[in-house]
């Protein structure tokens, strides 16, 4: 059960948040312009590491705000939420 | 070819019987722990269910038996053993039902191809509907199963009840069932069993099984794989394969390759045991609910993955208390049972919710993973087409659909294609 | 002109307002309950960095627009800004008040980038007090109600059982432990959320306020 | 029967308050205070049950949660509880409790000619038999499944009720012993919010069984004070008869309240209470369960945990047995000979593995004159039923074997102790480590991963003084951490310190023959797991604690291996040759500590709080309407309205009709609604959408397709445009949060510059869909502000004005391609309008309509359904929707038009089906061949997506996808059923008005 700490709300339990999978991943400029293969990197192909992992949550069932988190996939501790744009808190990158 | 056939202890009536009168002091080892050779002709990551069905069937069918299968931890210890246990092939798709169900041909003559009882219990699988795009879903199925050749029935309400009569039925319940699939080979094996059964019959075969030995990197030269890193040494060898359920993403990593799998945490737990109660498995995907009870008398229950990527094989708990509310729904009864134990296991699963049995863009490496909630029941089945690709190097017809181009091409294999329900 | 008699709150057809006390043998309700029905609301969007907005909120509404997370302005029974996230905001005022706010938002707040969204008829509100209110919502709510950690005048979207609420306390009294709270949920929700205190608060003795 | 083993006076039972309680049929009585245990010890009962493998017969052997022996039915009928521990039952009036797994009885089990045939049966023998011939393994299965289970399930529905609650606390203390209470009283004396949860129901833990003193006075009068103070705190909680069972990820803990424990019949309370605690610091002071020593027959009734019997003792006041022989490696169980001896139970001696005990505890014994054997172990019991005397010999130099002469002791009781395990269970559940202690064999919680503490016995600390202590600093450390740093000037309390002198550890203790071969050496006495079977699976190569375990079923039972796991894992360490028992793979113990219901975990979401019912502002006017319901997400949808006598097909098909020739009203309320705004409105929509948005004129609307990036259709609905930056989505009733969610996601994460808000207004509006060629005459009644003719208000256009007097949005959309009006409301007045409709539609032949009608008059037009016609593999290319996708722009989704797979040309297409026989309504979901056969496997190329019996037209139709679909209109295909195949016609998918007059009309 995580407790996570909405970069907004602060704190909250797991069950108000939806999980958004790997952070990071931005939309090709031109898509036209990219190989099958890139395109399905863009689409399917993620990051799943066991360790240091960005990632996207949204608030679902507070303030509905996207925003990332710095977790730890093997031990599920949290080094750090920051919105979306900003970088990795310290400690995360 | 020349398969090197070690004497094995064969299990029987007798050898029991003739151990007893000794004490049970003259049994031999199931399975050597023998130390790594420095070169093997192929090597297995993983020696969980899948990599040692792989290694038994690169030994039996393909004579290939200089092979290695290392396991980090023990043999068994990973999703195989943390499984719910319940095998079926009632899939949609051709390609699913193709695999699942040579699987499921292959456990039928498992026990005694192992010479070990992995106490397969066909004692019916049925998936139920609770809403009218279930049933429609359901009855999509239930025909596709059938023209695929395999078995397959559906069930009304009645016949449900008929066949579980602690159900609840009722139409005045939040999510009433509406019907049900019904696969009567469906049933449960006893998971460890098939690891174990595996295990040893591939070590008489001549396979090395080497326990507590992690593979740290995958060795390449000139774009082909040439051997492991592992805590015990360098070992060598031309082909290797990747059969690490729940770290596939980690190992391919170590050879550059990036995979569309997420891995997440799935819960199972059992009850207290109970005089015998429910005598089929019964799933429920729209409530999440997965129950059967097990030889010894308990429940064996299922829940839906956690949401978010995980390692630590613990879950949430609120997942596990929506599972339990709707088993509460369909078998009220159960209340006032109690969950004894529960644990998770950690499942990669891929987009389109099937497997990936593939050759990768390395030479020799070989990768076989991504089967998220599936994979225990598709174990003698994976492992045979496995093997074939890789001793041919080059995939079965069994297992080509699900190379992992697939995800460039778009010929996905979606088996939870399914849409939300829309009006 | 609407014909007021028309209009039916979610929960109307219940007649909450005849209802008996629930939890024979207890000396005294632990817990009020009442539904509010038809209050003003309206969403708004806009920039919290913008003095612009801040400004012109304050000059259509005479009060100033909650910028702290999860807290509320205004006073309870009469205007009120609640914080619903970094850009937005929910402006609740007395039945059929709607149109008037957004009028006046809407001159207050001419050439911004804002949205105005009249969400009256979304959501009926429950009030809930009583010196168990706490305890009955910490049957459901996952969220730290306990004096030391929220209080009169914070408001949080949060999950109440099963179903989405939005959840401002407006008073307590540190005396008694008594506490009163405003749980909005939509509409659609609302039989649920009734019958889910009805439930919850059964032990503690549940009476209906008019 | 008389309490024959109740001592005359002593315990903490209430002697003014006698019990009557029946066990197996047979009346007895106990008093308040008592368990079931306790009291079927008083009354001299020594046989509870039958083991699960062999029906050996079984007493009871412990005093807690460890019990793994005395399992019995609690109650009947609807109050029937299975394999309850009698140590846990807490006595009342008129409980009724039976020995479970025997058939008749425990006395005579005729399951127990099981035990006749135990060499045959050694661990994991069933992996090894029953293969042959293969054939007859559902034979054997069938046998085996009969023997399945202890107890038997309840049967009839569960009268009671269960909670659940949610708090946050400062410091949560994990039981109420010594070191617990101190804990929670150093803490609470901060000011921090302080929980303290503990198992039974009176604080004290150990020291209930005991008589300790604190203080210089006996421990209850501290236990009594600090209880008291507690009390006293506002913000600490404490909560008996509450296990926290289960400990997880970021300091959450669940704990199990049982709340009628002595109220059989439940009361007005909830049974049992599941609590979720969110923690800053937890403090586990869990306490020690002792293990017993393991030596041959270990298992027979009378054969009992040495802290066990002094409970029994000192806490309910009875006596385990009349002649005692204590059994030990350590100076703890001494104190249970004195008690013993204290109490009068004859011939109380002590054998100790030990050589020359010499501790405090042993020289006491010995000046209160008990014999102490040493250096010497039991070699046999006898008796079956009860013990009848031991056998004890001395052992040899290591310990590995005994040397005679052989003496006998008559006894009815054997106290053994082989020392104290920490509980750390809770520790390991949430991923904390443990390292092995040699020299006291056991494990000592190491790195945790949450801000937790194991204290006192629970890591290691037995002696009371340094629980205590070691409480009072934990707790003020963890308030402190917790933020609470107020120091408290009391005086801790201390007890006298006794030198303890290192215990022996002898795992499983020598017979005259090896190990396995006279007796059974029990570890796991539920399961009858013996020291043989463990050693035959390290033989066999189950190398690591977890194949052993699982080869064996050691520590599976409902006791969890709370006596037996450390042995286990110790007898696996020598079998193995590995010195360090640590080195054999760490245990890793899992949630929940105790058994917890399935009831608690679904708490208060059964019966009709299972789901949220969403209910639209009509709700209740369709059920007095008798509708039948559909169940969509979470709503309720009118399925249809069925008058008297009618079934199914004969509503939908009046209500088709009345579509098509008179007017017919739906509720659409469900259709989600999204109000969008900003001057960059109509760019996102270009980029959410397929189609282009930009040149929509206001009060117009557009039908749009959205996809998910792999090109599949995700949504659909129709979008109208409000203003110049404010448009009004629609979407489809089941996506409507998953699409405000997409929405959300791509302006907040990827295109945080656009200027766009999104609302949702799902809520806000009632819709109701008034459909056929009268709806614009019964519109027309309730309007004046507004032109309804087809040239003023167009086919996708929208007007606002009033209906009935009630402010609406009109649109002219239609779902069923018919002449339609969608009204929208504000939802308050949603029923007053539908009901108003109503009251003045009879002339027109106003019907409500439900889903089913609104599916048959869509497919009658070949119009989607997303997630019917489309199944997440389906792109707009598939269902003849290429019209849809702009060319000018980019759209999500539309990369993946160029991948191999999506410009294949056999591709599934949407195309209609009609059956040779008019009257034959093809199933959904059938699937569809080339050939006329019936013998699988037969090639599929499609499925029946949508199918119906159309009024309208006086036949059947359906949909369907089908390879290749377009390019076979014409073609006869086929669709084998069980037992027959039927013919149908490909054709294309629009069966009515395919010109659209009667839409625009």
């Amino acid at each position: 059960m995580l407790l996570i700490p909405c970069p907004y709300c602060g704190e909250r339990e797991e069950t108000e948040f939806h999980h958004g999978g790997e952070a990071h991943i931005e939309r090709p400029q031109d898509p036209d312009a990219l190989s099958d293969a890139e395109w399905a990197n863009y689409i399917f192909m993620r990051t799943n590491p066991k360790g240091l992992f960005h990632e996207r949550w949204v608030h679902a069932a507070g303030c509905r705000r996207w925003f990332n988190m710095a977790r730890n996939t093997a031990t599920n501790a949290i080094i750090g939420t920051y919105k979306i744009g900003e970088k990795p808190p310290k400690g995360a990158r | 070819m020349a398969e090197v056939e070690k004497p094995v202890k064969k299990y029987s009536l007798f050898s029991l019987a003739r151990n007893a009168l000794s004490f049970h002091q003259n049994w031999e080892k199931a399975w050597r722990s023998p130390e790594p050779k420095k070169h093997y002709n192929a090597i297995i990551i993983g020696g969980g269910g899948h990599g040692l069905a792989t290694a038994y069937y690169l030994a039996k069918e393909h004579g290939l038996t200089n092979i290695a299968v290392i396991e980090k931890g023990w043999l068994g210890g990973g999703n195989t053993g943390r499984n719910t246990t319940i095998i079926r092939s009632n899939y949609l798709w051709d390609e699913s039902a193709a695999i699942y169900d040579k699987a499921l041909q292959l456990y039928e003559g498992l026990s005694q191809d192992l010479n070990y009882n992995i106490m397969l219990s066909q004692r019916g699988v049925l998936n139920l509907a609770h809403n009218l795009h279930d049933v429609r879903e359901l009855k999509r199925r239930v025909h596709a199963i059938r023209l695929n050749g395999i078995d397959s029935e559906y069930l009304s309400p009645a016949q449900i009840k008929e066949m579980i009569p602690i159900i609840d039925i009722s139409p005045s319940i939040r999510y009433p069932v509406m019907g049900a699939s019904l696969q009567r080979r469906g049933g449960v094996a006893r998971h460890d069993a098939v690891a174990w059964g595996f295990a040893r019959a591939a070590d008489a075969r001549g396979v090395d099984i080497i326990q507590q030995c992690e593979v740290t990197g995958i060795l390449r030269e000139g774009g082909r794989v040439t051997g492991v890193e592992t805590t015990r040494g360098t070992i060598h060898a031309p082909k290797v394969g990747i059969v690490t359920a729940g770290h596939t993403s980690v190992l391919a990593a170590m050879a550059g390759i990036r995979l569309p799998i997420t891995s997440y945490p799935l819960q199972a737990m059992v009850t207290e045991p109970v005089k015998p109660i429910l005598n089929s498995v019964v799933m429920s995907n729209a409530v999440h609910c997965y129950v059967s009870q097990s030889d010894k008398g308990e429940l064996v229950l299922g829940a839906g993955i956690d949401g978010y990527n995980s390692y630590t094989q613990r879950g949430s708990l609120h997942i596990v208390e929506e599972q339990l509310a709707a088993v509460c729904m369909l078998f009220p009864i159960f209340s006032r049972l109690r969950i004894m134990r529960k644990w998770g296991g950690i499942v990669d699963t891929c987009p389109d919710a099937s497997p990936i049995i593939s050759k990768t863009p390395v030479e020799g490496l070989y990768i076989n993973g991504g089967w998220g909630t599936g994979g225990f029941k598709a174990t003698p089945g994976s492992g045979w087409a496995f093997a074939h690709t890789m001793a041919r190097d080059e995939p079965h017809a069994l297992n080509a659909p699900y190379a992992l181009d697939r995800f460039t091409s778009g010929a996905l294999i979606a088996e939870h294609g399914a849409a939300a329900v829309a009006h | 002109m609407v014909k007021p008699f028309l209009r039916q709150s979610p929960l109307a057809h219940l007649h909450l307002e005849a209802r008996r006390p629930l939890g024979d043998g207890l000396p005294e309700a632990g817990i009020h309950v009442a539904e509010r029905p038809h209050r003003s609301q309206i969403a708004v969007r806009g920039q919290a960095t913008d003095p612009a907005f801040l400004q012109g909120i304050e000059k259509a509404l005479g009060i100033s627009l909650p910028t702290e997370a999860c807290t509320a302005s205004g006073k309870p029974g009469d205007l009120q800004v609640l914080w619903m996230g970094p850009d937005e905001w929910l402006v609740v005022g007395g039945p059929d008040n709607a149109a008037l706010i957004i009028s006046k938002l809407t001159t207050a707040l001419v050439d911004l980038q804002v949205a105005l969204v009249d969400v009256s008829e979304s959501r009926t509100v429950i009030e809930l007090s009583g010196k168990q209110a706490r305890v009955v919502l910490d049957k459901g709510c996952s969220i730290d109600l306990h004096p030391r950690s929220f209080g009169p005048g914070q408001v949080v979207n949060t999950l109440l059982g099963r179903g989405h609420v939005l959840l401002h306390q407006t008073d307590h009294e540190p005396a008694s432990g008594s506490s009163a709270y405003d749980i909005y949920v939509h509409r659609s929700y609302a039989e649920y959320l009734w019958s889910w205190i009805e439930d919850a608060a059964r032990e503690y003795g549940l009476a209906m306020r008019s | 029967m008389s309490q024959i083993n109740r001592l005359a006076h002593g315990g903490r039972i209430d002697r003014s308050k006698p019990l009557h309680f029946t066990f197996n049929g047979q009346a007895m009585r106990g008093y308040a205070g008592d368990t079931l245990a306790s009291a079927l010890i008083a009354n001299g009962v020594r046989l509870v049950g039958r083991s699960f493998k062999y029906h050996r017969p079984r007493g009871i052997m412990a005093a807690g949660a460890e019990e793994a022996n005395a399992l019995v039915q609690l109650e009947s009928g609807r109050r029937t509880l299975a394999n309850q521990q009698a140590t846990r039952i807490e006595l009342y009036e008129g409980l009724s409790a039976t020995s479970i797994n025997c058939w008749p009885g425990p006395n005579f089990d005729l399951m127990a000619v099981n035990s006749w045939f135990h060499r045959l049966m050694p661990a994991g023998f069933y992996y090894k038999t029953f293969m042959w011939p293969a054939a007859a393994w559902k034979y054997y299965e069938h046998f085996i499944r009969r023997a399945a289970g202890l107890g038997v399930s309840p049967k009839l529905p569960d009268p009671d009720q269960y909670d659940q609650m949610n708090v946050h606390c400062d410091v949560l203390v994990v039981g109420g012993g010594a070191a617990g209470l101190a804990a929670a009283l150093a803490a609470g004396r901060t000011g921090a919010r302080v929980i303290l949860a503990d198992e039974q129901a009176e604080l004290g833990g150990q020291l209930l069984g005991e008589q300790a003193e604190i203080n210089g006075k006996p421990a209850s009068h501290w236990l009594a004070a600090g209880e008291s103070e507690l009390a006293g705190l506002a913000d600490v909680t404490v909560l008996k008869r509450t296990t926290v069972f289960g400990y997880y990820d970021h300091n959450f803990a669940g704990m199990l309240e049982t709340r009628t424990a002595k109220l059989p019949n439940g009361g007005a309370t909830t049974r049992q209470r599941l609590w979720h605690v969110r923690a800053k610091r937890v403090v586990i002071a869990a306490g020690a369960l002792e293990r017993p020593l393991i030596f041959s027959d270990n298992d027979r009734p009378g054969v009992m945990l040495a802290g066990a019997v002094r409970t029994y003792l000192n806490r309910y006041g009875v006596r385990a047995g009349s002649n005692a022989v204590v059994f030990t490696n350590n100076d703890d169980a001494y104190r249970t000979a004195i008690a013993l001896k204290d109490a009068g139970v004859k011939g109380v001696c002590v054998i100790d593995t030990r050589l020359a005990p010499h501790g405090e505890l042993p020289t006491q014994a010995l000046q209160a004159g008990i014999a102490v054997i040493d250096n010497s172990t039991i070699t046999g019991v006898t008796g079956k039923r009860r013990v009848q005397s031991v056998e004890v010999m001395t052992l040899n130099a290591d310990a590995s074997g005994v040397i005679g002469p052989a003496r006998t002791f008559p006894c009815d009781l054997v106290a053994t102790s082989g020392g104290w395990n920490p509980v750390i269970h809770l520790h390991s559940h949430a991923g904390g480590k443990a390292t092995f202690d040699e020299a006291r064999g056991l494990f000592i919680a190491a790195d945790t991963l949450q801000a937790s503490a194991c204290i006192g016995a629970a890591n290691g600390e037995f002696q009371l003084n340094d629980c205590l202590k070691d409480g009072f600093r934990a707790g003020r450390d963890a308030a402190a951490k917790a933020g609470f740093k107020k120091a408290s000037r009391r005086k801790l309390p201390t007890a006298a310190v006794v030198d303890e002198a290192p215990a022996r550890i002898i795992w499983a203790l020598p017979t005259t023959k090896p190990i396995g071969q006279r007796g059974k050496h029990f570890l796991d006495l539920q399961h009858d797991v013996t020291v043989a079977d463990v050693q035959l699976a390290a033989r066999e190569g189950y190398r690591s604690v977890e194949h052993t375990k699982r080869y064996t079923t050691l520590g599976m039972a409902t006791d969890q291996g709370k006596t037996g796991n450390i042995p286990g894992m110790a007898v696996l360490a020598q079998a193995l040759g590995v010195a360090n028992p640590g080195d054999v793979g760490t245990t890793t113990f899992r949630p929940p500590y105790t058994p917890v219901t399935l009831g608690a975990f679904a708490g208060r979401n059964v019966g009709p709080l299972a789901d949220p019912v969403r209910m639209t502002p009509m709700h209740h006017w369709h059920e007095l309407a008798g509708c039948k319901w559909e169940d969509v997400g979470q709503w309720k949808r009118p399925w249809y309205y069925p008058k008297d006598g009618e079934s199914m097909a004969d509503a939908v098909n009046r209500e088709c009709l009345a579509a098509r020739n008179a007017v017919a009203l739906l509720d659409a309320s469900t259709l989600g609604k999204i109000d969008i705004q900003g001057p960059d409105a109509a760019e996102f929509l270009n980029r959410i959408y397929t189609n282009a948005w930009s040149g929509l004129a206001i009060g117009r609307c557009r039908y749009g397709l959205m996809l998910k990036e792999d090109g599949m259709v995700f949504d659909d609905g129709v979008t109208t445009r409000l203003g110049e930056n404010h448009f009004l989505m629609t979407t489809t009733t089941g996506n409507a949060a998953a699409v405000l969610g997409w929405l959300e996601e791509w302006l907040q994460t990827e295109w945080p510059e656009l200027k766009v808000y999104c609302n949702s207004v799902t809520e806000a509006w009632a819709t109701l869909t008034l459909c056929g060629p009268n709806a614009r005459h019964l519109l027309a009644e309730f309007t004046d502000d507004m032109d309804l003719s087809a040239d003023a208000f167009p086919f996708m256009s929208m007007q606002e004005g009033t209906v009935g007097d009630i402010p609406a949005r009109v649109f002219r959309i239609s779902f069923t391609g018919e002449s339609s009006f969608e009204v929208n409301v504000p939802a308050s007045y949603g029923l007053a309008l539908w009901t108003q409709l109503f009251n003045a539609g009879e002339k027109y032949g106003l019907t409500p309509y439900g889903t089913e009608a609104m599916h048959v008059l869509r497919a009658e037009k070949g119009y989607i359904i997303v997630g019917q016609e489309t199944d997440g593999t389906v792109i707009p290319q598939d269902l003849g929707m290429q019209w849809i996708l702009s060319k000018k722009k980019d759209f999500l989704g539309r990369r993946s038009f160029a991948r191999p797979d999506s410009a294949r040309g056999d591709r599934k297409q949407l195309v209609g089906l009609l059956t040779g026989d008019p009257d034959m309504v093809l199933e959904e979901g059938a699937q569809i061949v080339a050939e006329n056969r019936n013998n699988p496997p037969i090639p599929m190329i499609g499925h029946v997506t949508s199918s119906y019996y159309s009024a309208n037209l006086g036949r059947s139709i359906a949909l369907a996808l089908v390879s290749s679909g377009r390019d076979r209109v014409g073609d006869t295909v086929y669709i084998p059923m069980p037992g027959k195949v039927i013919s149908a016609e490909v054709t294309t998918p629009v069966f009515i008005d395919p010109q659209g007059e009667r839409l625009h009309g």
